[in-house]
């Protein structure tokens, strides 16, 4: 741990990474100007993580810290992923004639 | 053994001290990814369950003030970074400048939000008996109302503990407090600040982004 | 090699009372309301615990002399509903998940593992604050009328019909929330960074183990009830629609949200009193822990596969047929580590030296109450079982001889063992193995005939029932009233022993763990000196320090056949 | 009051043998690890108490076969409880196609039930014996739950959502129907009977009505009385405006946006109620939403004449079907 504190980053690093992150915020909005169906979300998403994987590596410094803390990182995504994933697994599998909102078992994408 | 800066009665060293204080703020962040976790859980649900709905209330928001704020939001991670940077080369001035342009940056955010608001208020977008919109499907718009404003309400009552929380470091970096070796508040302060703007940045796609290609 | 340099002035004398103990290094209201020593914030969890589990305790009283009568004649049926919800509410967020880890956790986490204090003392106390202003909010709720959701709070009922005191009520738990959160944090970061020289993790008492896994659900599941909560006030006050079917919304999503939590909560209940359990089952048969591996574990395998679960509360909700099949699945899965428990602590009897003392009759009757508890249990996790019995008292029998017969036996247990280390005194030992024994009656009289109520079709949250329920009714208000009496004693002989119990001394059973090398009661920095730690846990070979006769080593091949020809 | 407790409810529907077995396992098995650990427990802690002579237990290592063996006999008891169980479940949730269909609406604090013919009925249901019965259920306010113990089902009763319930009944009788959801104040009053009879007794109770019209008859008259007819026509064809409903249930309907759904009572439902969820090809979504218009037992009759006016052969597929 006392590695993290004396480990200081140079500035250059921070300024790439505030660069990337607003290109990505760029990129974001204008793939969301595109119809791509059901990508639009999961570009989306994958651009958002993106993001929040630098900001946690870089700004938060998990890349230089321990493994303990890298841990407790992994445990939260994966108690979210938990969360959602079990929810989902009723969501998606509810039959059709029993349920209104079956028929949208389609992905996430709103689709006119 | 150093005991300098701010050892407290019931640890051992400085070093086991250091330890503790960032497991336990990582800790904390665990706990609000949690939180956060809740509402996107009911926000996947019913994105899932009404898509025209979220679409159509998703195009009543401003994409515009939404982008700015996100930048301004991301360049507010930046300076707080830089602060932390700041505190371990032990420069005090350069640490309260950058705290204060974190607090400036974190205002501006919250003031857009303000206006964001506001708008809602007027346009009858605001969920409950003053709900107006003639779209099609303005029952399940509500719903998204409802989580646009838990969701933004939420991050927002974060920003405004984290100017809070800013102040106090302010006023302790000026006293130079921070600048001695010891900066375990400041360091922790960022966490926090760079936790809130990654929820943002998470929000700004799912509520600003949803139908923006029609 | 057992060697200590922990506070030489206790191992030296054992029977002197010592000079200066946490309990009067200080005097006066300000010293104790403003403290950072955990073991004073364990006493000012005890007080505020035991005030709700009184409270609790008579709504349970005035809900079981309404069903002497099949139509109920103490109250009406809208006061009976407010009964049951306040039963629920103060019992489950007030007593039973604070209830260990607040008092015996607070005292003993650091005390077992070397440590000086808590990692964060005065969040520790904050902790304390923040419960009892979570507990002046839902005093507001029940004086101002109550609340008659049920303590599991089901929309649209909660968020849009009932005319009770939801918001308040939610918003009470919300903040008693973050007490659970804060606790937990709390625990984990100590258990990880302030363990003594020595002090490794296959060292920790199961004790800190099971702590430590039920601060993982706390820090984990809490948030996630905590959002659940200001939704369901967000739709009630603000008129936001988050679960309102009316706009389309799905009360089974606040059923998921809110069992993501709630299901987890029954193990955040029984996780430490598996830890107490283990810690007087080797004390008391002076014995290493069978499997002591497979027992702390089995700890965290139940804090994990615990989030995996939630749904078994839901198999006739309208849940979709795969995943209640999923998660009836992923159900049973908890009851291997369970089981694990129970057979090590079974097997650990076998070759002891068993004394039968108060804290060890509360043990074994934990075992057996959890015993039958768990494997009812089971009986819910099937699909076919539990459409019928869902929602009957069988389930409310069940989580009972969960809830009370394992979490509360364990916490009682818990209390005797430890009351020498926290009080410096005794406790009267044949009043308190008579509680332990009018408990045990009591409590199966009480909460056996629920589940043959249950399978006969009596549905629970019932303010009057048809007449062919009553016999086994009137069994159950029987069983109550004696179950009163069980818990109304330790009441009076602790507060008793504070100033006429038998002076203790530092480890008058003896147990092997760090918290015994303190004096009692310890000082106000714990250990005079930083504990090393060098035996192993529930290690009574190698520490002559005890006064025990060495033990011998048992014949190997003796084991696989489980000792039904033990010669000693 | 009875004499003697009995230990099970009385066993009436074609689920209750089925269920009851089960039960008896579990209960064997619960009897058999509390028997195991109850024994254990207490010859452990008898033949090996403390005496002067046995002052400190004996070192016994851990046995890692012995964990496996109590690690892998639960698992696999487990496993089996959890396929018998899912079995029988799986069966509850699976109406036979043929069943005679009865609506029943649940709202604070009373069952309201349509038979197919007309008559209705309050905190009674009244079913022939020995024929598959399935209940479409909803409620209008809170979450209910509607519980049988003789027949051993029970199923939540959802705002905003048909849930399905099915039995058999095998012996004729009065049985209790309980709401065992929590649903507010008189909660514990919510329930009545299930009055099984005799097919020929049955028949007779379905013609002692009131002479009230059928389901199907009484959503005819609300869907001229509401001007659907304006729309969707009430010929062969389709109308001016909106598809035709002759033949829509149980078909697949295509989408403007392509998806294909299934008609079903959900389906109706969510047509009438909120029209512009789902718009099928090649017609606008111009219909009004219907919400707070009509009541569920409204709501059920409308979908009863839906479901008169056909089935289409298995597998059929329409283009043009379904709603507006």
């Amino acid at each position: 741990m006392s590695e993290s504190k004396q480990h200081v980053i140079p500035f250059k690093t921070y300024a790439l990474i505030l660069a990337a992150l607003l290109a990505l915020t760029l990129i974001t909005y204008h793939v969301a100007l595109v119809d791509l169906g059901p990508w639009n979300i999961v570009v989306a998403i994958v651009i958002a993580c993106t993001k929040a994987v630098l900001v946690v590596l870089f700004f938060m410094h998990a890349a230089y810290a321990p493994r303990r803390t890298r841990l407790v990182i992994l445990a939260g995504v994966f108690w979210l992923l938990l969360l959602l994933g079990l929810t989902l697994a009723d969501y998606l599998t509810r039959p059709p004639a029993t349920d209104s909102i079956s028929s949208n078992n389609a992905p996430a994408a709103y689709v006119r | 053994m150093e005991r300098t800066g701010a050892l407290l009665g019931q640890f051992r060293d400085l070093d086991q001290q250091r330890d503790t204080v960032a497991l336990g703020m990582w800790v904390f962040l665990l706990t609000e990814i949690m939180f956060f976790g809740g509402m996107f859980l009911t926000y996947t649900i019913y994105r899932l369950k009404f898509p025209h709905a979220f679409a159509e209330g998703s195009r009543e928001l401003d994409v515009v003030k939404g982008g700015w704020n996100t930048a301004v939001l991301i360049a507010s991670s930046f300076t707080m970074a830089l602060a932390v940077r700041a505190a371990q080369m032990r420069k005090r001035k350069l640490l309260c400048i950058l705290l204060a342009s974190t607090m400036i940056l974190g205002g501006v955010f919250l003031g857009v939000k303000y206006f964001e608001y506001a708008q809602k208020f007027e346009h009858h977008l605001v969920p409950g008996p003053d709900f107006h919109m003639s779209a099609p499907d303005a029952a399940q718009v509500q719903i998204f109302f409802s989580l646009y404003f838990a969701m933004t309400g939420m991050h927002a009552l974060h920003m405004i503990i984290g100017e809070g929380m800013l102040l106090a470091l302010l006023i302790y970096s000026w006293r130079g407090k921070y600048t001695g070796g010891y900066f375990a508040p400041v360091e922790n302060g960022g966490l926090y600040w760079h936790f809130v703007d990654i929820v943002w940045i998470f929000l700004f796609p799912l509520l600003y982004l949803v139908d923006l290609h029609r | 090699m057992s060697a200590t340099t922990a506070s030489p002035a206790a191992a030296s004398s054992p029977l002197q009372p010592p000079r200066e103990n946490y309990l009067n290094a200080s005097y006066g209201i300000r010293s104790w309301l403003l403290t950072t020593d955990h073991k004073r914030i364990a006493l000012l969890y005890l007080i505020s615990i035991t005030s709700f589990f009184a409270l609790g305790g008579v709504f349970a009283l005035l809900i079981r002399l309404q069903l002497l009568t099949p139509e109920g004649w103490l109250v009406g049926p809208d006061t009976y509903n407010r009964l049951f919800t306040m039963h629920g509410i103060v019992m489950i967020f007030f007593f039973l998940i604070p209830a260990i880890p607040g008092v015996l956790g607070n005292f003993l986490v650091p005390l077992m593992i070397g440590a000086k204090d808590l990692a964060f003392p005065r969040l520790n106390l904050l902790s304390w604050y923040i419960f009892n202003i979570g507990a002046l909010f839902t005093f507001y709720a029940i004086l101002t009328g109550g609340i008659d959701t049920g303590w599991t709070f089901y929309p649209p009922y909660s968020s849009i019909f009932s005319n009770s005191q939801v918001a308040a009520a939610v918003i009470g738990i919300f903040i008693t929330g973050f007490t659970s959160i804060l606790t937990g944090l709390n625990f984990i970061v100590t258990i990880h960074t302030m363990r003594a020289p020595g002090m490794t993790w296959w060292r920790l008492p199961i004790f800190v183990w099971a702590h430590y896994a039920t601060s993982i659900i706390m820090v984990l599941g809490t948030p996630v009830l905590a959002i659940t909560l200001v939704l369901v006030a967000g739709e009630r006050l603000l008129h936001l629609g988050f679960f309102d079917p009316r706009l389309g919304g799905d009360p089974l999503l606040f059923q998921h949200l809110f069992w993501f939590y709630s299901h987890p909560a029954v193990y955040i209940m029984i996780l430490p009193a598996m830890g107490v359990t283990t810690e007087i089952v080797a004390t008391f048969a002076r014995k290493n822990l069978f499997g002591y591996k497979f027992v702390a574990a089995a700890s965290l395998a139940i804090a994990v596969i615990g989030f995996l679960v939630w749904a078994h509360h839901m198999f006739v909700a309208g849940l979709s047929i795969y995943a209640a099949m999923a998660f009836s699945m992923l159900s049973y899965l908890v009851a291997i580590p369970s089981a694990v428990k129970v057979f090590n602590w079974t097997a650990t009897l076998y070759r002891g030296s068993v004394s039968w003392q108060t804290p060890m009759l509360y043990a074994l009757g934990f075992i057996g109450l959890f015993v039958m508890g768990g494997m009812t249990g089971l009986f819910l996790a099937s699909l076919g079982a539990d459409v019928h019995v869902h929602d009957t008292y069988f389930v409310v029998a069940h989580f009972h001889y969960i809830m009370v017969g394992g979490a509360v036996m364990g916490y009682l247990g818990g209390l005797h063992f430890w009351w020498p280390k926290i009080s410096g005194r005794m406790y009267p030992e044949g009043l308190s193995r008579a509680a332990a024994i009018i408990l045990f009656v009591g409590f199966n009289l009480t909460f056996f005939p629920q589940f043959v109520l249950g399978y006969l079709g009596m549905p629970r949250r019932y303010a009057s029932y048809p007449p062919e329920f009553q016999v086994l009714n009137v069994l159950s208000t029987a069983g109550a009233s004696i179950l009163g009496l069980g818990y109304i004693l330790p009441i009076i002989y602790f507060v008793w022993s504070m100033r006429y119990g038998k002076v203790a001394s530092p480890n008058p059973w003896p147990a092997t763990g760090l918290e015994w090398q303190a004096s009692s009661p310890p000082p106000s920095e714990n250990f005079e000196t930083t504990p090393v730690v060098t035996w192993e846990p529930y290690d009574f070979e190698h520490r002559p320090d005890l006064g025990l006769p060495k033990p011998e080593r048992a014949q190997p091949e003796k084991l696989e056949a489980p000792g039904l020809q033990g010669r000693d | 009051m009875n004499q003697s407790i009995p230990l099970f409810p009385e066993r009436a529907s074609s689920f209750a043998g089925g269920v009851d077995a089960f039960f008896i396992f579990l209960v064997l098995v619960a009897l058999f690890f509390s028997v195991v650990v109850g024994v254990g427990i207490l010859y452990f802690s008898f033949r090996h108490r403390r005496t002067a002579s046995n002052p400190v237990g004996k070192i016994v290592a851990g046995s890692l076969s012995l964990e496996i063996a109590w690690m892998a006999v639960p698992f696999v008891i487990a496993m089996f409880m959890f396929a018998w169980g899912s079995k029988l479940y799986v069966e509850m949730r699976r109406p036979p196609s043929d069943a005679l269909e009865i609506y029943v609406v649940g709202k604070q604090w009373m069952w309201k039930v349509q038979h197919p013919d007309g008559r209705r009925e309050f905190d009674e249901l009244h079913v022939p014996v020995n024929r598959d019965i399935k209940l479409t259920m909803i409620s209008e306010d809170v979450i209910h739950d509607f519980f049988v113990p003789a027949f051993r089902v029970k199923m939540d009763v959802l705002p905003g959502r048909y849930t399905t319930l099915w039995f058999r009944a095998t012996k004729t009788g009065r049985y209790h129907l309980f709401c065992s959801q929590y649903c507010g104040t008189e909660h514990s009053h919510m329930g009545g009977w299930v009055i099984v009879m005799e097919p020929s007794d049955y028949q007779a109770w379905l013609s002692g009505g009131s002479g009230s019209e059928s389901l199907e008859q009484a959503g005819q008259a609300l869907f001229t009385q509401l001007a659907c007819v304006s729309c969707h026509g009430e010929g062969q064809g389709p109308g001016p405006r909106a598809p035709a409903l002759r033949g829509v249930y149980g078909s697949k309907v295509k989408l403007s946006d392509g998806r294909t759904v299934l008609a079903d009572e959900a389906y109706i439902r969510e047509s009438i109620l909120d029209p512009r969820a789902k718009i099928v090809m090649g017609y606008e979504p111009i219909m009004p939403t219907f919400q707070g218009v009509i009541s569920e037992d409204q709501l059920l009759q409308l979908i009863a004449y839906v479901k008169s006016l056909g089935v289409p052969p298995a597998g059929a597929q329409r283009s043009v079907a379904g709603k507006e």
